[in-house]
């Protein structure tokens, strides 16, 4: 076979690091809160409440970060999935009472588990009519992304009130996830307790499947080539329908968590947690799991200090956030190598 | 003449042309055609969106940005000369103080907007532009001392506009001619030369190195244009010009609220009408702004009569119930997404498809580039 | 009286938008308190009553612009609504301009009665300060240390002030705001315990809150290990459903149907019931007695719905309501009336925490001042 | 002169510029050759200034260009045409070419006249698309030309701009046998003008034979023969590392 | 003659409103390199885009193996058909390994790729082991080209379907590329190739097709094609001497 000189190519050039530094960053944070507050037990009690509030809002952005980051689909319908799963919360626990007012703890969790898994369902076959009808024409066009689902939630959300109503719904969580642990005077609610285990699950199933499957690859390079992929034998069109169900589903999930958090739910319960969730993607860097992730904890971290340091300047906590992290990097915490734009 | 006055930008359809000048004559003789409080309050505001929707195109449509914060604009502008003729009390200097103040608050702000974020990619750019949005809406409704908060602020307009001014004992063709029928020519004029002025902005040579950017930033400034410069400029007039709709807006309600002025329904409405109307064509935000105001007004109304026979059918009745106007406006923001994917003006200005070139690859396409530093070469 | 024409009513009220909910059981009690003061003939002093809805959809400029046409090419003799404070603000110089009545129900900001008031605008729901002083009249016994947990904007600053003015034995000893989008209260919470732990005697949080979100939350921080208990004043029904979890809570309503005891109010439940098999609820009752007042209004001109006619017979005028007796008092025209001292049981029967009355909070014993410039 | 000075670019740890300091005068054509990923487009990008350099000026008659940005080194003269045809695809052939002379001539900023009543503007445009042959499809979109005839219109754009200096990165790339000699046409013409500096990057070593008053080669980002045509093409570097003739 | 692998017969395509294809006739003999050739705009592209179902034909029979051709993409590609196609088709975000192993449907992890094989590509194209962790949107014009190639020999396939292989390519890598081909003509894989570089077609080519608007016009030995001045001017407008 026929050789170039090869002595002098530069040796195999090094993956990237893990970058450590927005850990280092939201570390940084509580630290320099700690001062601040002064009391120890407020600061535990803040912080660990903060994480768990990060790792609900990590749910419910993971699935609209999955779906822009794979299949490079901005959904502004995102909320409408997350309503969904709130109001299959309601409907669930309100037929599986029994459990939910059970004094056995294993019951409770029995009953939120069925709540998460028909929400989790439910978002996930909706998300699939979505995607077929709404999203499937739109792949690649950005406005009409937005402006497409945009109006599908518009639909949804009317379809919802003609169901449930207009007026709040409320959901009674069950008895043993109400009130909180206490060690010493640092308390945890029991609900956030519960959201961090299932947030981290949610985290560690979904960097498992992207880095360390096949099926993630896949699917990315399906968004720059769909044809090629296609070419090389794969059927695209099931892996993005997937996507896009798993997406609604997160969202669902998120939404089951969220409901039982806000105790009661409204058509709108998605809507309004659209900004905030951009804010988190954005700030996370539009497409990583990991970087929404981090964005999360941000984001619930940031909230209560602020919220207990000055609550006048809350209000804007998130926004100054996301603003401080872009001019730190301009592309979001984890910025996700992009095609084109 | 007229040439010049359309900057040679004319309709090149003939049923757009007819359109056109149905819309505008139609706009004109409301009073007379249609009398009644209601009619001459959805042509005003008709007149208002034209001007709003116009100035969102010369950044969607022309330049490819997509932007969230348009709305921001349009409620300085309506602030102003509210917060003005509310703290001065009614009058021309209020009316104009206030004005010339969002003005310049608007020229700053998209600005820094402007030279701060157009840098980044254009799915940040909308994004961000999404949450400056939101905070300027919690804002405007924390700022009550000046703002009113959420409820808003009432004032009262200049005396030669108010109601009670009348300038004619008798009613002229049974039309009451008073100050409210002076505003409302008053603003047809302001918007017919805010429209010729856009009109002529988009076919300058300026306007047209902003579509040369929006098909291709890189090779624009490959070929020797500083595409932050453009961009910028573009963001600062579409702002100013929104903000000029803001006065008017606030000029004929004599009322101004965060929701009236600043919410992000408003935004969506005005997305979809340059996407109705069709994007880059001035003559779209006519078409599409009359075209949706009477819908998002009459549709309820139409709802209405078409309900009779359907009321009692379980599930339909309740899909067609006036009350969920918004569900069939969702469906018909969808439909027009779909169907009109260039908007009414580009299917009737669409040429006749010559035989031989293929057509330009997506030609839909132009959609589904958002602009800002999009191509990269390899 | 002669005039045979229809007596047109606009209804302007959130047909759609966020408040549709309230709007709705508006619109209902408007009709059942025409029906029931009319005894069920819909006419008044020979004239037929017609109520023209108007879809307001919770924003002002469409309010405003469906008033203004409503008076004048409907030519209404006079208008009912809005739901939201906001559309009122907007719609008031609406009813000066034309010089008609605007009957405000059920929006409750205290400026629609105070400084944006004109001579045209009537009111039957209670404004936010009544709410406010109920409360605190209910709450306000010595040895208790208050902390009041409020939206941050005029709404729930305004409201804890009339709060304020009105404790006279208790003491206030913190205020929180949060931004009205707050959805994490863990911050305000820890606040508000802070604040509260080391006093002695009763120790109460009183929340006043409207809208997203959800404040209760903070009693999942385990308050009661400090002594802290939560007061709130009265709410629709399924918002009632989260005070389950406060049995023995205290607070002051404006309405609960199972609370005044009145022939009125033992029709509108039973008629309700009958209706919707359901109990009536809070915006229910307002309609209602927005319909009894106009009805008893035009009684008193003998069906004559000339503006200053009605203006005339509305100032004073005093009118059985399912809250009991009302009265327009001349200066601000709102109707004063009375309020509910509620405590929460918790009984398996209903999905609500039911309120239990206390005691009926009567309009002299709540000082509403007077705002209006005139 | 067009003068590169130790220009060098890193991306991580790799050097794709390393050191290259060369000059190129007036009225000559110099080709540039080397292996895949030598460095040669990447080296365009710096003295057109489409990516910052790490180390290293660039300099146009004397002037400093490295801090410049893309257009400005535009308006001062330096043209390019992409390897990748880069046009703006909705917009007709000539307000294409329009465009580039409405950048030459420095009125983009003109807000309130009307594009048509600059009429120079349109007829210099048309004569320069009858030179490359295009003024027959004028009024077509630029997205629906055939592949060569983009390639042509790429080449207008930057005739257009009448810079000093032309960076050509292989404009024949992918274009059929018969389409090639109409580009070669062109870029003859310009040097038979023999006032301006040309650079061409070209893998069809027929090409580089017969156009090349000079030939630089780059290998792994770095300079490592320059000359005469006849004797570069003969050196050990280009027939081991380029050619591949010596195995 | 060795059996056939691949056939058209009256092939018709249309894109859109256009009609592109007009009766395409081609034998692809299994074991043989069949070179397709033809002016710009004569249909070559699209002949092997129908082939992979990327365009729909709208009548006449492709045939596989004897059998009747499959509907969908992923369907004729797990036959056991590799496409390179002119635009290169590189997954730009992902890195030039991760392109490889998408394309090698057998791996399942990269430790999963035959190392014989890889270490043969890696002789063909030094670049892509230098690179092999890098992105390969960043990859220089010549390199994406050596990754689309590299995918598609990354696995032994049936029938290799190439799309100007050479354009931008160092003369070096082209020579490696065409001794790679030649191997693989060793151990009976079929290939299917479009190019403008004549000089390569000579060196590789058994068979020639020559498309002309839309229509297979000449088909035989390249043998003959090479030899025959006349015929090349006439079929594809260039004499032998002129840019190679
Ligand atoms: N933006 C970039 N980021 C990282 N590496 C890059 C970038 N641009 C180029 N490179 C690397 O720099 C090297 C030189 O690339 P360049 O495109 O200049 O090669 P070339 O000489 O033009 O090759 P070809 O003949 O294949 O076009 C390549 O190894 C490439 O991977
Ligand atoms: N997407 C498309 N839309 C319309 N026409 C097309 C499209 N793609 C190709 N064509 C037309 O089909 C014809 C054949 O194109 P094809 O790409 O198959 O030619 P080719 O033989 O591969 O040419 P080349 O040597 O330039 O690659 C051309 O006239 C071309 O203009
Ligand atoms: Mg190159
Ligand atoms: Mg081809």
């Amino acid at each position: 076979m026929n050789t170039v000189s090869t002595a002098a190519t530069p040796a195999a050039l090094p993956r990237e690091r893990f970058d450590f530094s927005p850990l280092a960053l939201l570390a940084g944070l509580a630290l320099l809160a700690l001062p601040l507050i002064g009391s120890a037990s407020s600061w535990a009690t803040l912080t660990l409440a903060g994480l768990a509030m990060g790792l609900i809002v990590f749910i419910m952005a993971s699935g609209l970060t999955l779906v822009f980051g794979l299949m490079d689909v901005l959904n502004f319908g995102h909320g409408l999935f997350i309503a969904l799963g709130a109001f299959m919360a309601t409907t669930v626990l309100a037929s599986l009472s029994g459990l939910v007012h059970s004094p056995d703890l294993s019951a409770n969790l029995l009953a939120v588990g069925t709540a998460c898994l028909v929400g989790m369902g439910v978002a996930g076959a909706v998300g699939l009519a979505f995607e077929r009808v709404l999203v499937r024409p739109v792949y690649g066009l950005h406005l009409k992304q937005i402006l497409i689902t945009m109006g599908g939630m518009i639909v949804g959300e009317e379809l919802l009130k003609m169901q449930y109503g207009a007026q709040l719904v409320p959901i009674t969580p069950p008895e043993g996830l109400r009130g909180a642990l206490l060690f010493g005077d640092v308390a945890l609610e029991r609900f956030r307790l519960l959201a961090m285990v299932v947030g981290l699950a949610v985290l560690v199933g979904l960097l498992w499947l992207l880095n360390r499957t096949k099926l993630g690859l896949l699917i990315r390079a399906g968004v720059q080539d769909r044809e090629m992929v296609e070419s090389l034998g794969y059927r695209i069109r099931r892996l993005f329908i997937g996507t896009f169900v798993a997406g609604s589903g997160l969202a669902g999930l998120g939404g089951v968590l969220w409901g039982l958090y806000q105790q009661g739910v409204t058509p709108q319960i998605g809507a309004q947690l659209n900004v905030l969730i951009f804010i988190v993607i954005i700030i996370g860097g539009l497409g990583s799991t990991f970087g929404s992730f981090v964005g999360a904890l941000l984001v619930g971290l940031v909230a209560n200090y602020t919220g207990f340091l000055a609550p006048k300047l809350a209000l804007f906590s998130n926004i100054a956030l996301m603003v401080v992290v872009l001019l730190w990097r301009p592309e979001g915490l984890y910025p996700v190598a992009r095609r084109a734009g | 003449m007229l040439k010049t006055l359309l900057s040679h930008d004319l309709p090149r359809s003939r049923v757009l042309a007819a359109l056109v000048v149905i819309t505008v004559l139609g706009l004109l003789a409301t009073p007379f055609l249609f009398p009644g409080t209601k009619p001459m309050n959805v042509a005003a505001k008709a007149l208002v969106f034209i001007v709003l929707v116009a100035s969102y195109d010369l950044l969607l449509g022309y330049t490819g940005i997509v932007s969230f914060a348009h709305t921001l604009f349009f409620g300085i502008g309506a602030y102003g000369v509210a917060i003005a003729s509310h703290r001065m009390g009614p009058g021309w200097d209020a009316v104009l103080l206030g004005a010339g103040a969002a003005l310049l608050a608007s020229l700053l702000l998209s600005l820094v907007i402007g030279l701060a974020s157009l840098r980044v990619k254009a799915i940040f750019f909308a994004m961000i532009t999404l949450a400056v949005a939101s905070a300027f809406l919690t804002l405007a409704s924390q700022l009550s001392e000046f703002t009113g908060g959420e409820d808003g602020l009432n004032f009262k307009v200049p005396e030669l506009l108010r109601p009670a001014t009348v300038f004619l004992d008798e009613p002229w063709f049974g039309v009451d001619v008073d100050g409210r029928l002076l505003s409302y020519y008053g603003l047809c004029a302001a918007v017919t030369v805010l429209v010729l002025l856009m009109l002529r902005i988009v076919n300058s040579p300026f306007g047209r190195v902003l579509q040369a950017i929006r098909e291709n930033a890189f090779r624009a400034e490959a070929i020797g244009y500083r595409t932050v410069v453009y961009r910028t400029l573009s963001n600062v007039l579409a702002a100013l010009f929104a903000t000029l709709a803001g006065v008017l807006l606030a000029l004929w309600l004599r009322y101004v609220g965060p929701e009236t002025a600043m919410s992000f329904e408003i935004m969506l409405d005005i997305l979809l009408i340059v996407v109705i109307g069709g994007m880059g064509t001035i003559y779209g935000a006519v078409i599409g702004s009359v075209l949706f105001v009477l819908a998002q007004n009459y549709l309820q109304d139409l709802m209405r009569l078409a309900q009779g026979p359907l009321a009692d059918v379980p599930v339909l009745g309740a899909m067609t119930s006036p009350d969920r106007w918004l569900l069939w406006l969702g469906v018909l923001f969808i439909l027009s997404v779909y169907h009109f994917p260039t908007g009414i003006v580009g299917k009737l200005r669409a040429p006749p498809v010559s035989p031989r070139s293929p057509p330009p690859e997506g030609a839909a396409a132009g959609l589904g580039r958002p602009g800002a530093g999009r191509t990269r070469r390899s | 009286f002669g005039q045979g024409k229809d007596l047109r009513i606009a209804h302007v009220y959130s047909k759609s938008g966020p408040l549709e909910a309230y709007g709705k059981q508006t619109h209902t009690g408007l009709m059942l308190g025409l029906e029931y003061a009319t005894g069920g003939t819909m006419t008044v002093a020979g004239r037929k009553i017609v109520v023209l809805e108007k879809d307001d959809q919770g924003k002002p400029d469409v309010g405003k612009n469906l008033l203004a046409a409503a008076y004048a090419d409907d030519k209404v003799d006079l208008a009912v609504g809005p739901t939201s404070s906001s559309v009122a603000l907007a719609l008031l110089p609406v009813a000066e301009e034309a010089g008609k009545i605007l009957l405000v129900e059920p929006a409750v900001a205290d400026s629609i009665t105070g400084e944006k008031w004109n001579p045209f605008i009537f009111r039957t729901g209670r404004n936010s300060s009544q709410d406010a002083i109920a409360n605190a009249v209910a709450l306000d016994k010595p040895g208790t240390h208050i902390a009041t947990l409020a939206q941050d904007y005029a709404f729930g600053r305004d409201g804890v002030k009339a709060f304020r003015e009105a404790l006279k034995s208790a003491r206030l000893v913190h205020e929180e705001y949060l931004p009205t989008t707050t959805t994490d209260f863990t911050a305000g919470a820890q606040r508000l315990i802070d604040k509260l732990k080391g006093l002695p005697g009763r120790k109460i949080v009183f929340i006043l809150w409207a809208g997203a979100g959800n404040p209760f939350k903070i009693a999942d921080l385990d308050l009661k290990r400090h002594g802290i208990e939560i007061a709130t004043g009265g709410n629709i029904l399924p918002a009632m459903t989260a005070y389950k979890q406060f049995p023995g809570m205290e607070g002051a309503a404006y309405y609960y149907f199972g609370m005044p005891k009145n022939p009125v109010n033992e029709w509108l439940v039973a008629r309700h019931y009958k209706q919707f098999k359901t109990p009536p609820d809070m915006f229910t009752a307002g309609g209602m007695t927005a319909g009894i007042a106009i009805v008893e209004a035009l009684k008193k001109t003998g069906g004559d719905s000339k503006t200053a006619k009605l203006q005339a017979a509305m100032k004073g005028l005093k009118f059985q309501s399912p809250k009991g007796e009302m009265w327009f008092r001349p200066e601000d025209h709102q109707a004063l009336q009375s309020m509910f001292h509620f405590k929460i049981k918790v009984d398996p029967a209903f999905e609500w925490g039911v309120p239990e009355l206390v005691r009926e909070i009567k309009p002299g014993e709540m000082n509403v001042p007077v705002r209006n410039k005139s | 002169m067009l003068q590169t000075q130790d220009l060098t670019i890193r991306f991580g740890g790799h050097v794709a510029v390393d050191r290259v300091s060369c000059a190129f005068h007036p009225g000559t054509l110099t080709a540039i050759v080397g292996p895949n990923g030598a460095g040669k487009t990447t080296y365009f990008n710096l003295i057109s200034g489409q990516l910052p350099v790490s180390s290293g000026r660039v300099l146009l008659n004397g002037e400093d260009l490295t801090s410049l940005s893309a257009p400005q080194r535009t308006r001062r003269g330096l043209g390019r045409a992409f390897q990748l045809t880069q046009l703006f695809p909705h917009l007709t052939v000539l307000e294409n070419v329009r465009l580039a002379v409405q950048a030459r001539c420095g009125l983009g900023l003109r807000l309130l006249s009307v594009w048509l009543s600059h009429r120079a503007l349109i007829d210099e445009s048309m004569v320069l698309l009858e030179r490359v042959r295009l003024a027959a499809r004028a009024n077509d979109l630029a997205a629906s030309l055939p592949h060569g005839d983009q390639r042509k219109l790429e080449v207008a754009l930057l005739m257009a701009l009448q810079p000093k200096v032309y960076l050509f990165d292989e404009p024949t790339a992918g274009m059929s046998v018969d389409e090639v000699p109409v580009v070669l046409d062109l870029i003859r013409e310009l040097k038979r003008e023999g006032k301006h500096t040309i650079l061409l990057v070209e893998h069809k070593m027929d090409v580089v034979r017969e156009l090349a008053d000079r030939i630089v080669v780059l290998h792994q980002g770095a300079l490592v023969a320059d000359g005469e045509p006849a004797a570069v093409m003969a050196s050990a570097v280009v027939q081991n590392a380029y050619l591949g003739v010596a195995a | 003659m060795s059996p056939t692998l691949l056939k058209l017969a009256g092939v018709h395509t249309h894109i859109g409103a256009y009609h592109i294809l007009h009766g395409v006739d081609l034998e692809v003999p299994e074991g043989q390199v069949t070179m397709l050739l033809g002016r710009n705009g004569a249909g070559k592209t699209t002949t092997l885009r129908t082939i992979m179902g990327l365009w729909p034909h709208s009548q006449g029979t492709i045939e596989f193996a004897g059998s009747k051709h499959r509907q969908s993409t992923p369907e004729i590609a797990q036959q056991g058909i590799a496409y390179v196609p002119e635009s290169m088709g590189i997954f730009s975000d992902l890195s030039v390994a991760e392109n490889l192993l998408l394309a090698a449907r057998q791996a399942k992890r990269l430790q999963d790729l035959d190392e014989a094989r890889l270490n043969w590509l890696f002789g063909l194209f030094p670049a892509l082991k230098t690179f092999w962790q890098y992105p390969a949107g960043k990859l220089s014009g010549g390199q994406k080209q050596m990754v689309a190639i590299a995918r598609a020999l990354i696995e032994p396939r049936r029938l290799l379907l190439i799309d100007e292989p050479s354009k931008g390519l160092a003369p070096a890598i082209v020579q490696n590329l065409i001794e790679a081909l030649r191997e693989l003509k060793k151990q009976q894989t079929t290939v299917l190739l479009v190019e403008q570089n004549f000089a390569m077609a000579k060196a590789l080519g058994d068979r020639v097709a020559v498309m002309d608007d839309g229509r297979v016009v000449y088909t035989g030995a390249m043998q003959e094609l090479a030899e025959d001045e006349g015929l090349q001017q006439r079929l594809l407008g260039l004499s032998l001497g002129a840019h190679q």
